[in-house]
Order: C-alpha cells, then structure tokens, then sequence
C-alpha cells in the first residue's frame, strides 16, 4: 500500500446501518454507568458512543452483594439490573446524558414483551434531537435490547437462548420506535448463527454480541457460591476466543452490521475483532482495570489502520474471513 | 484521578506470620486525599488477577507529597503487590470515595476491628488535637497482630486507646465492643448531673471493622445518640461508581430500601442509614 | 469437628459407580499423552487415573499447524484428534498403559454411531483384567465417550450439542462393553442439564465435564486466524468459572456421578469442583504449566479434607448446594 | 526434569532496539544439557502469559552448572522474563527434546538464520575443533541485530564464519544460502578432481532459522548429498510430546506421512525426512 504516506488521514466515521459513529469505540451497557463516572479518565466526547447500564421498566435493587468474583482473567458480576428504571431514567438520567458530545445507545430489558414495546415507545418520544446539532450528540442514537442478560430468574436470557422468542422480543421493539435497533445476543447457547438470523428476521438494524458466559466460582472457606445470587456472568479477556469466534460466525450467517465486546482490554483485540467482522467496538470489563483504555484502543485502531495504509477504519472489518 | 505513583517505600511490618505490610507513594495523589478515601491499585500489568485492588490511605503528607498505605497480604493481588520495589511505579486511581466528616470540637471515639484501624490512622491525624479528644477502641486477634499493625506508632502519637484481644494476648480479652460500651456507660454516668446536655462535649464516632462489629457498634452508638460513621467493605471492580458490584443497603427518609455505592457514595456512611443484613 | 485429630487419615478412594480409584485426582484426555510423557515429573501410580488421548477407529494426522494459540489465562488448541487410531493403540500402546499401576481410561470419537460401536467391542476384549491384581492396575478401567470435540468437521461436537445423538452415541458405546462408560459433555450448548439427562437416559455411568469451549484468536499481522483449523477448543482456567457452573447444574439435574474438569490448576480448584458437585477431578491444561500440578493438587485435596475433618474426600462432594 | 534455577545473570546485550538478552541459570539443567536442546521456562507464577516459553540452549558449562541462553523480546512472556533479576529462581522444565548429532571429523557447516544463531553457539562450542573444521553462515536483518546477537562472540570464538543482511549494512547483501550455495560450488570444484570420493573430507550441515531459509537450505544440501540436520521451532505447549501442539510433518520409510513433535522427537531433525509446507 506504499501509495499512501505514513502520515495520512484515517477516517473513523463508522456507519452501522443509520446509526452513523464518529469512530468505532463504545463502551460497553453495564460498566461505564450513566456517562457521568468515567468522565474524568476517558471523556464521552471522545467515544464513538456510551452505552448506558440496562434499564427496565420499573426501577431495580439487583441482586444482594457479594456481585462480584473475581477469576483468571475474567469477571463474574451479578448485579441484576439493577436500575432506577424507566420512569426516573427519562427525567433524572437522560437530561444529562443528552448533553453529552456523543451517541448514547440506551440498553432495555425486560420480563415480557409487553415491557419490551413499552420501553421503547416511552424511549421512543425522547430519542428525537431537538435540532441538527443533536443528531449526533443529544437525544438517544439507538435501543440495544438485551435479550441475554444471565443475571435474573425470569426473562433476560431466556429470550436471549430461544430463537422464537429472540426474533418475538426485537419485533416488539422495532414496532415502538424508529431508532436504530440493535439485538445484544447472549454466548450461551449452542448455535450462535441462529440466534443471529432470528433477530435478523426480527427486524434488527444491528447485532453486537458477546454478553456474558453464565458462570460460577464457590468459595472453599464457606463451601458456598461466593455470589449471592450463585450465578454469574463472566466477562473480562477470559472470554475474548469465545466473543472473537461468535463474532466471526455471525458475519458469515447475517448482513447485518455488528458490534463486537467480550474481554476487549487493548487495541490489537480490538482490531482482532474488527478482522473477524465487527464495524464496531465496545469495552465493558477492561474499563474497571484502565479507564483509559477506550482511548488508547481508539489510538492504536488508528494507527494501525494509518501504518497499513488503510484510509478508513472500516476497511478492515471482516478481512479475517475467506 | 488516573495516576502513576512512585513506590517510596514498601516493607514487612511487624511479625511475618501477620504479613503485614506499609507502603509508601509518591506523587499527586496527596494532594487531595482525605482520610477514609482509598485509592485503586493495579498490581500488575498482566490480567490476573484482573482487578485493581482497593485500600485505604492511612497516611496523608502533602508537603511530602506522600500517601501511606498498609495491607496485609490476603490473597493473590496483594502478594504481587508486596513484590514491588522502591523507586518502581504503580498505576493509581484515586484518592477515591467519599471519607469522613472531621468534628471540630468535643471527643471522637474510634473504633477499629482489625486492620480496620487502617483509615482510622489517617483520621486521628487529621482531628486537631487537642481541641478535639481522640480516643480509640481497638480489639484485635492477638498481640502479634496489633504489633504488627502499628501499635507502637499509636503509641508514639500519644493517643488515647483501649485494647482488646480475642486470645487475651494484649490488652483485655473480648471483643472492642466490651470496652466501648463500659465507656460509654462511665461517660453518661460522669455526666449524669448536667441537666442541659448542650453543656457535655459533644461526642462524635467513627468506625471500621467487619460487618459484625459495624453492626453492633451502630446499635450502641444509635442506643447513646452518637452519631457514628462506618467505613464499609465490599468487593470492589471499578472503585469509581460505574459498575454497581460494590453497593451496600440503606433506607431512604421515605423508609424505602436504596442501593448506594460503597465505592463512590461511601465508603464512609451515616450508620443510621445502612441496612445491615439486607438479605436482598 | 473436633471429634477428629489433626493427623488423621483421610480416605481418598473415589467411587465413582463401579469404577473405583484409589484417589479422585485423573489427567485429562489429550494432555497427558498416554501416560509416559510426563511419567518423570508426576508419576501414574500416584493418580487415581490417568485419561489417554482420543482414539478414532482408523489412525488421524490431526489438523495442520499451528495447532496452539495462547490466550488470557487460556490455550487454544486443534488438534484434530491426531491419535495412532484403533488397532495401533491396541497393538502398541495398550499393553504399556496395562503396565502402569493406576486405572486407564481410554477416551473415543468416532464419526458415526458404527464407530463407537466398533471402538467400544474392539476394546472389551483388551479391558478384562488377566488376574485379580489387575483390576486396579491392569487393562482398561473405563471408557470415555467424548462427544465433544470441537476439532473436527464431522461428527465430534455434533454429537454432543443434540441431546438424541448423544444418547444414542452413549447407548451404542454401552451396548458394546461391559466397562463402565463416562460420557463427556461438551459446554458448547444452551442447556446442560438436558445433555446431562440425555446421556444418562442413554445409559452413562459417570459423566465428566467440560470438554473446551469453541473459541478463535485472529493474528492481527497476517490478519488470518493464528489456528490453521481457524477455530479451536479453549481450555485453561479462563474457562473455569463456566466448567463449575455446569457441573453444578449437572449435579441437580443428574444422579450420576460426576468428574469435574475444566481449568482446574490448583488444589483450591479442585476443592471447588468437588464442592459443586464433581466426585473426581481431571487436570488437563494445567499440566502443560505445572507438570507436578496433579500431585500438588491431591495433596491440598486431602490437607483440606484433614484439616476440617472429614474422613473421606467424598463427604464434600455437593456442599455447594441446598 | 522439573527444577528450580537459580537466576545467574539475565541483561539487555547489545543494541536496546534489538531487545535481546542474555540469561546464565545455575543449577541441574547444566549436566545433561545437549547442543539444541532446549529449556521450558515459567515466566510468572500468574496465569496470565498461562505457558511456559522453550528458549534454547546457547552455552552449556558443566563446571560452573550454568547453561546460557539468548533471547529475544518477543511479546509479553519474553518481556516478563527480561524483568526477572539475578538470584531469583525459575522454574524450569529440561532439558528437553533431541539435540543435534556432532560430528567427529570433516567440516561441519552451519547455517543460521536471525536468533537461529542462538542453540548453534553451544553446538560450536560441543564440537571439538580443530579435528571437525567449523564454518558458519549467518545471515541477519542489518548489522545493528547481528553485532546484538553475538557477532563479537563468534570474533573472539575465533570462528571461520560469513554474514548476510538483508540491508547490506553488513557482509555481503542478500540471503544466508547464497554464500552457503557459493561457498558448496567452490568446495565441490577444489575436489573435482578426486575421483575417490572417500578421499574427500566429509562434509556435515546443521541449520536452524526460519522455516523459508531452512527449506531453501535442505534443497541445497539434498542436491550437493550433505548430511544436514535442521532445528524447527513450533508453538508449544507441554514441550514434553503430550499434547500433540507442536506437530511437524515427515515422510516415513513406507512413503507415507507422518506426525512428529517437536518438543520430544526434534526440535532438531533430519532435513530430509521433513515434509516441508506439508498443508494437512
Ligand atoms: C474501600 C476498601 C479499603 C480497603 N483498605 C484496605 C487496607 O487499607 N488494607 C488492607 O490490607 N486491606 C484493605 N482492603 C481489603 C483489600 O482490598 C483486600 O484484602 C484485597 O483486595 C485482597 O486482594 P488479594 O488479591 O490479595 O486477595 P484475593 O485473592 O482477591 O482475596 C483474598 C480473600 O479476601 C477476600 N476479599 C477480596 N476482596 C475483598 C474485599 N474487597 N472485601 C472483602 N473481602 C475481600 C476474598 O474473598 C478472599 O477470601 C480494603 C477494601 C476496600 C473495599
Ligand atoms: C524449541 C524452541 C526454541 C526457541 N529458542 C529461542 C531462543 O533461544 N531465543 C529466542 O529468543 N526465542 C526462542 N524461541 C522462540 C520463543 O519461544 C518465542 O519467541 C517466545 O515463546 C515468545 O513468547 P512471548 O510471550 O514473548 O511472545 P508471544 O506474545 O507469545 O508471541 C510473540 C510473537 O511470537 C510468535 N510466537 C510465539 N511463540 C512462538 C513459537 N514457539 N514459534 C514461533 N512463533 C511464536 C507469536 O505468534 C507472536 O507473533 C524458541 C522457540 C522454540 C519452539
Ligand atoms: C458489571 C457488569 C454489568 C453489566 N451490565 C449489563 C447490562 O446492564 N446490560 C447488558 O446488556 N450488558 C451488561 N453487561 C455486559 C457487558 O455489556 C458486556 O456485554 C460483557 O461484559 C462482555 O464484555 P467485556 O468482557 O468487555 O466486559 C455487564 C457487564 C458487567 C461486567
Ligand atoms: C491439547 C489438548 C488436547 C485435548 N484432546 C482431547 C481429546 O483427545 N479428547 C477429549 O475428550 N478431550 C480432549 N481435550 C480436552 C481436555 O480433556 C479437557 O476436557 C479440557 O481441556 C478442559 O480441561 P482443562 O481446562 O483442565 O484443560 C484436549 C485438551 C487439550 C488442551
Ligand atoms: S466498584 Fe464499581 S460501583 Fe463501586
Ligand atoms: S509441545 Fe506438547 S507435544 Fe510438543
């Protein structure tokens, strides 16, 4: 690629669908809050988007502590949703995060469909930017429905292990609103391509995936679960092959484009995952060890992207394959 | 704040049985740090252990631009932290968290379980003494330990305590809780004849420990109308407020069960408000 | 427990059904060779079973390499089940594993429901004991079903992600021996208890889990995945919080039982495996880190037992629960 | 063997972009160690890099029990290695693996591509000269990496050698088998006139480098008829043939192929057996 010099220009613009990105990098639902924590390590405005933590519709204590274990490489957390829930996140949340300099994706769940369809069309009335300006920093840029979450008993992952009910859940979101709609597949199941043609058919406008792989640690001192919850979901690098094999799956069986998470801590997993087919990346655990590694993951997609002489970012996504 | 501290110093105190160690950082991190804040260590660059590890600030020099740390090593984290030499450098978030409130005047009772007594050290020199009376309630496992964890640096800072062991070994026997209910009992005995209570010093109190010792140190500082701040432990992932995994439980003026985040809300509280045992 | 001594002896014998070890601590299948590899650092007598490497009925080359990619706390592999196939291992390898004083478990795959059939009678005849002092130590002591292996394009893992074909793998394996038959779960499936009950209805005796989860590493210089197969199976202690809660799931929905595997590496480990439920534990990756680990690990096994007073290392099987 | 060596000497050698060190252990491996054998380090007690790392024997000095080895900074599991510090202990797995057969009389050539340079240093210094004449080819990236990986080594060595680089920076410009392919047709013109072949002193190779080098090397050597034993290096696991990672194809007697690994059968084999870019 000697045609272009080593100083050039890369463009980070990142098109999902009509969700349109000023660059690649997200932070993951759940381990970045409402915006406001991290702002001081790794400012929103520099992010392609945040995701906020999942809301439902009526507000959530989660599960007891302990929510946290900490294993090799990974993460278990069983927070539970908790959540100030719908109605308090329109008026006390989403004011401010409104006037952040970025794309906020607001990441729903909910016990049935009926919750589902009433997220989004409460959402739906404040997802409008009030004027140009706003279509990329005010108001809601995208739903992320998430079908997977591994940490309550009723609904959460059990929409997210069901083809049907996956395709069901993403129908009754699409049908409430006009925002881009992106499905959030759960890694625990047997066949992650199916999951994805099924929100496919579903109507969604993106997929990102990985959630959490269910998981467990028993504290041999108490010879009890050490979550309270007993379960959890493991996140962190631990699970990178498993989110970087799903992710290169779903490419092959979808069109859809795709934001891939799951243990991204540096830039080469980041680019790493880029190649196996996401347009998009999100950073969840990686957040806890380096609040400063969305910008530095952003940095090193650049330079890598500027060194190999690539003139956008998404040039890359999906070279792995064939 | 995201910072890269100098590792000044970072020995064994005390007995190593009790693998008890101070550790030393220079840099921007003393220039705000308040005692009962804590800061977030990541103790090596690889991803496991995963997590930062959270301790407390036990002393504070901002002419030397210096914050003491001790940490007893308890697992896999603070065992690599107890490998890092002087002059390395450790990646710090912090000062973090919301300390304790410093009373101006009257007597402060402190009580501290264990290593507990670790943010209480910062916390005693930060009262200007002697406008304000310090006295600490302090029960350990044994006399090993208490040594261990800074029993002679109470001593040179001339303060006011009262010692308790499970093992007798130091101190009198039992739980700190014995001692600071005798206290108790003897401070409202002496004042038993002053009708306008606005004329007793005021009392104030503060304390950490584990969870069981929180729980009844509130019920008796609740029983005597002290008002009393506890500094909680829970397992911490972020430290910043972000992740929701290190919340404990209180109860909102409107009597409804609340979430707040040890890490960014406390780690200090009002001990009215904690819920102990939640059980949700 | 104050009624026991601090020096009292534990009882380590492990019965697992029929077949009895004289301790509950195995090698896992593909990474302890057959038993002569790693017989100077950690010594077979000293197991209560060693596991050999897949056997397919006709000899395999495996996949090409790289067939190894490491990864946060975890090691990719592809092997491909390169193994000597049926007739060799029976001519060649067999009477040397005979030789060794502890029990062998010989672990197969087949392609069809015709080749565990064939593998399991082929290996009957060799699995009788010649005299009564082999029944510990001599012949074959048990079969291992591996319907899990994500290495292979056919058969393999299909065999262990449908819960019919699994239990019809383990009943023709069954029908064709006498010896007791583990079968090997693979976690690569929504729910494992329904694996768990299927290979039971076929019959098994013992299940043993986790085979590796299906995973990709993506060299971001040849931009191609570092594995010749692409994907591979992870194994390692990245993967044991996801092994534990399967084998606790397991344990409810199954009265078999269990040997516990999947990124086990040190004695607290075990511990924990055994609490959620595993009555014997395998080690497999953690050998290639610490050749001593299955020592190491049977010697923190029976410390723990004899510090809290038990008698036999059976009685923590399960604590976890209730 | 499983053994604990002690950390003689472990230190950045040569040029700091290069990134190479040089590491002396004490202990046990030093008495059965072979020229191209290699030793499977932990390079941390986490679990996080999780495998060991074969680096091969460079130098082997049975008095003083050291072996010594090159190494360069690769990724994170060399990078940890570099931090570790004199009397600290390792732990080691080997010697392991087949070495190389030293021949006994004639000219033994050696060919060596970038760090493949490292295990033929020990192969020298194990061939007893001057009854076996040595020659090495040694090809490198540019002077800057071949004066960081031991140039000056083989200078005071007193070894009959020639350098290729890629950059021409030093020795001739190009790739280590021209002046290898060169130096083969002088050879065989010197004795074409002997018509007894037994006449001539025979003629040995060994090689080790990347595998594009070593199949151009083994082409080489199969059509002059030179005896030649090559080094492959493979990702490992185990390093001690369990787990079947670190395959290498070879043809056997019958014409057919077969899997042999690396860690136990090799890491050096007879170049004519190898199934070069053998795609299955
Ligand atoms: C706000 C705060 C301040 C602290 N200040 C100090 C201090 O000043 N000095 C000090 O020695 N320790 C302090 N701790 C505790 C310290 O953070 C833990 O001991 C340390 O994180 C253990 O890490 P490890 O890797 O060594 O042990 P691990 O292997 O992680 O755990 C060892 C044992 O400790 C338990 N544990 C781990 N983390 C916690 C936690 N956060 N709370 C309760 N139990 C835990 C584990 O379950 C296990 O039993 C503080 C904790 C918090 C939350
Ligand atoms: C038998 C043998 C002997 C060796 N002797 C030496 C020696 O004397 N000196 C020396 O500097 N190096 C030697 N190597 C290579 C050395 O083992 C690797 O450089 C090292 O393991 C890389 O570890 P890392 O964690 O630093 O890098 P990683 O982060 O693991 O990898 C860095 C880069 O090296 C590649 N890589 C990793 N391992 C291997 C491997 N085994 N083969 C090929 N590429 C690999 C990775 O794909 C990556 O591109 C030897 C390898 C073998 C198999
Ligand atoms: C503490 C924590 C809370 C999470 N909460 C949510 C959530 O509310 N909604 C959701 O869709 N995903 C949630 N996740 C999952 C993450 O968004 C992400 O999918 C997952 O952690 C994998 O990425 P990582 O390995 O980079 O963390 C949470 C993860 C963590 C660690
Ligand atoms: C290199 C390698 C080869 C393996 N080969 C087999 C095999 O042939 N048959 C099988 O059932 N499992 C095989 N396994 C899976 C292991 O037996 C074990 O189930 C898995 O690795 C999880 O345990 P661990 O994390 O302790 O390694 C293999 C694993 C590894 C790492
Ligand atoms: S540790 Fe994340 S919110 Fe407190
Ligand atoms: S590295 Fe395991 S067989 Fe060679």
């Amino acid at each position: 690629m000697q045609e272009y010099s080593n100083g050039h220009q890369v463009d980070l613009t990142t098109r999902l669908g009509t969700l349109v990105l000023r660059n690649p990098v997200i932070t993951a639902s759940g381990t970045y809050g409402f915006g406001e924590e991290y702002a001081a390590y790794c400012s929103p405005s520099s992010l392609g988007a945040i995701t906020v933590k999942g809301i439902t519709p009526l507000p959530r204590l989660g599960n007891p502590v302990p929510r946290l274990a900490e294993t090799p490489a990974g993460l278990l957390n069983s927070v539970g949703l908790e959540n100030p829930g719908l109605e308090e996140f329109i008026n006390s949340y989403l004011p401010k995060l409104a006037q952040l300099d970025t794309a906020v994706i607001v990441n729903i769940s909910g016990f049935s469909l009926e919750d589902y369809s009433l997220m989004a069309s409460a959402l739906e009335e404040h997802s409008r930017p009030k004027n140009r300006d706003q279509a990329r920093s005010g108001g809601i840029a995208a739903l992320e429905v998430n079908i997977s979450c591994p940490n309550i008993k009723h609904g959460g992952m059990a929409f997210g292990t069901n083809p049907k009910s996956a395709e069901a859940v993403v129908q009754a979101v699409k049908r409430n609103t006009t925002l881009p709609v992106i499905a959030k597949l759960s890694p625990n199941v047997t066949d992650i391509a199916e999951m994805a043609k099924a929100v496919s058919s579903g109507g969604a406008d993106i997929i990102s995936l990985i959630n959490t792989l269910l998981g467990m640690s028993i504290d041999i001192r108490t010879q009890k679960p050490v979550l309270a919850n007993k379960m959890g979901g493991l996140s962190g690098p631990a699970i990178r092959p498993v989110a970087v094999r799903m992710v290169y799956q779903v490419y092959e069986a979808v069109e859809l484009p795709l934001i891939g998470m799951g243990g991204i801590a540096t830039w080469e997993d980041a680019v790493e995952f880029m190649l196996a087919g996401a347009s998009a990346v999100s950073i969840g655990t990686a957040n806890f060890v380096n609040p400063m590694a969305p910008l530095e993951i952003l940095k090193g997609l650049e330079d890598y992207c500027r060194q190999r002489g690539y003139h956008s970012v998404q040039e890359i996504v999906g070279l792995a394959h064939g | 704040m995201y910072l890269n501290e100098k590792v000044v110093e970072n020995r064994l105190v005390g007995h190593p049985g009790q693998a008890i160690y101070k550790m030393v950082l220079k840099g921007q991190a003393a220039q705000t740090a308040q005692p009962g804040q804590f800061v977030h260590i990541r103790v090596a660059e690889s991803f496991d252990p995963l997590l930062r590890r959270p301790l407390s600030i036990a002393g504070i020099n901002r002419e030397r631009e210096e914050i003491t740390i001790y940490y007893r090593v308890a697992g896999k984290g603070t065992r690599l932290l107890s490998q890092i030499r002087a002059n390395e450098y450790l990646s710090v978030l912090g000062p973090l968290g919301t300390g304790f409130t410093i009373p101006r005047d009257g007597e402060f009772l402190l009580i501290a379980g264990g290593i507990g007594v670790f943010p209480i050290y910062s916390l005693m020199e930060a009262v200007a003494q002697p406008q304000v009376k310090i006295k600490l309630f302090w029960g350990g496992e044994n006399k090993e330990f208490l040594e261990s964890a800074g029993l002679k640096h109470l001593q040179d800072l001339g303060i006011d305590y009262e010692i308790t062991t499970l093992d007798g070994s130091l101190g009198q026997q039992g739980l700190v809780t014995d001692p600071f209910r005798k206290y108790l009992a003897e401070v409202s005995n002496s004042f038993a004849g002053v009708k306008d209570k606005t004329k007793t010093p005021p009392l104030w109190a503060a304390a950490c420990g584990p969870p069981g010792m929180l729980k009844a140190v509130t019920e008796i500082c609740l029983e005597n109308g002290i008002p009393l701040e506890v500094s909680l432990e829970e397992r911490m992932a972020c430290g910043v407020g972000a992740c929701l995994g290190c919340v404990c439980t209180v109860r909102d003026a409107a009597g409804n069960l609340r979430r707040k985040r040890a890490c960014k809300d406390g780690p200090v509280f009002e001990a009215k408000e904690v819920v102990w045992d939640a059980g949700v």
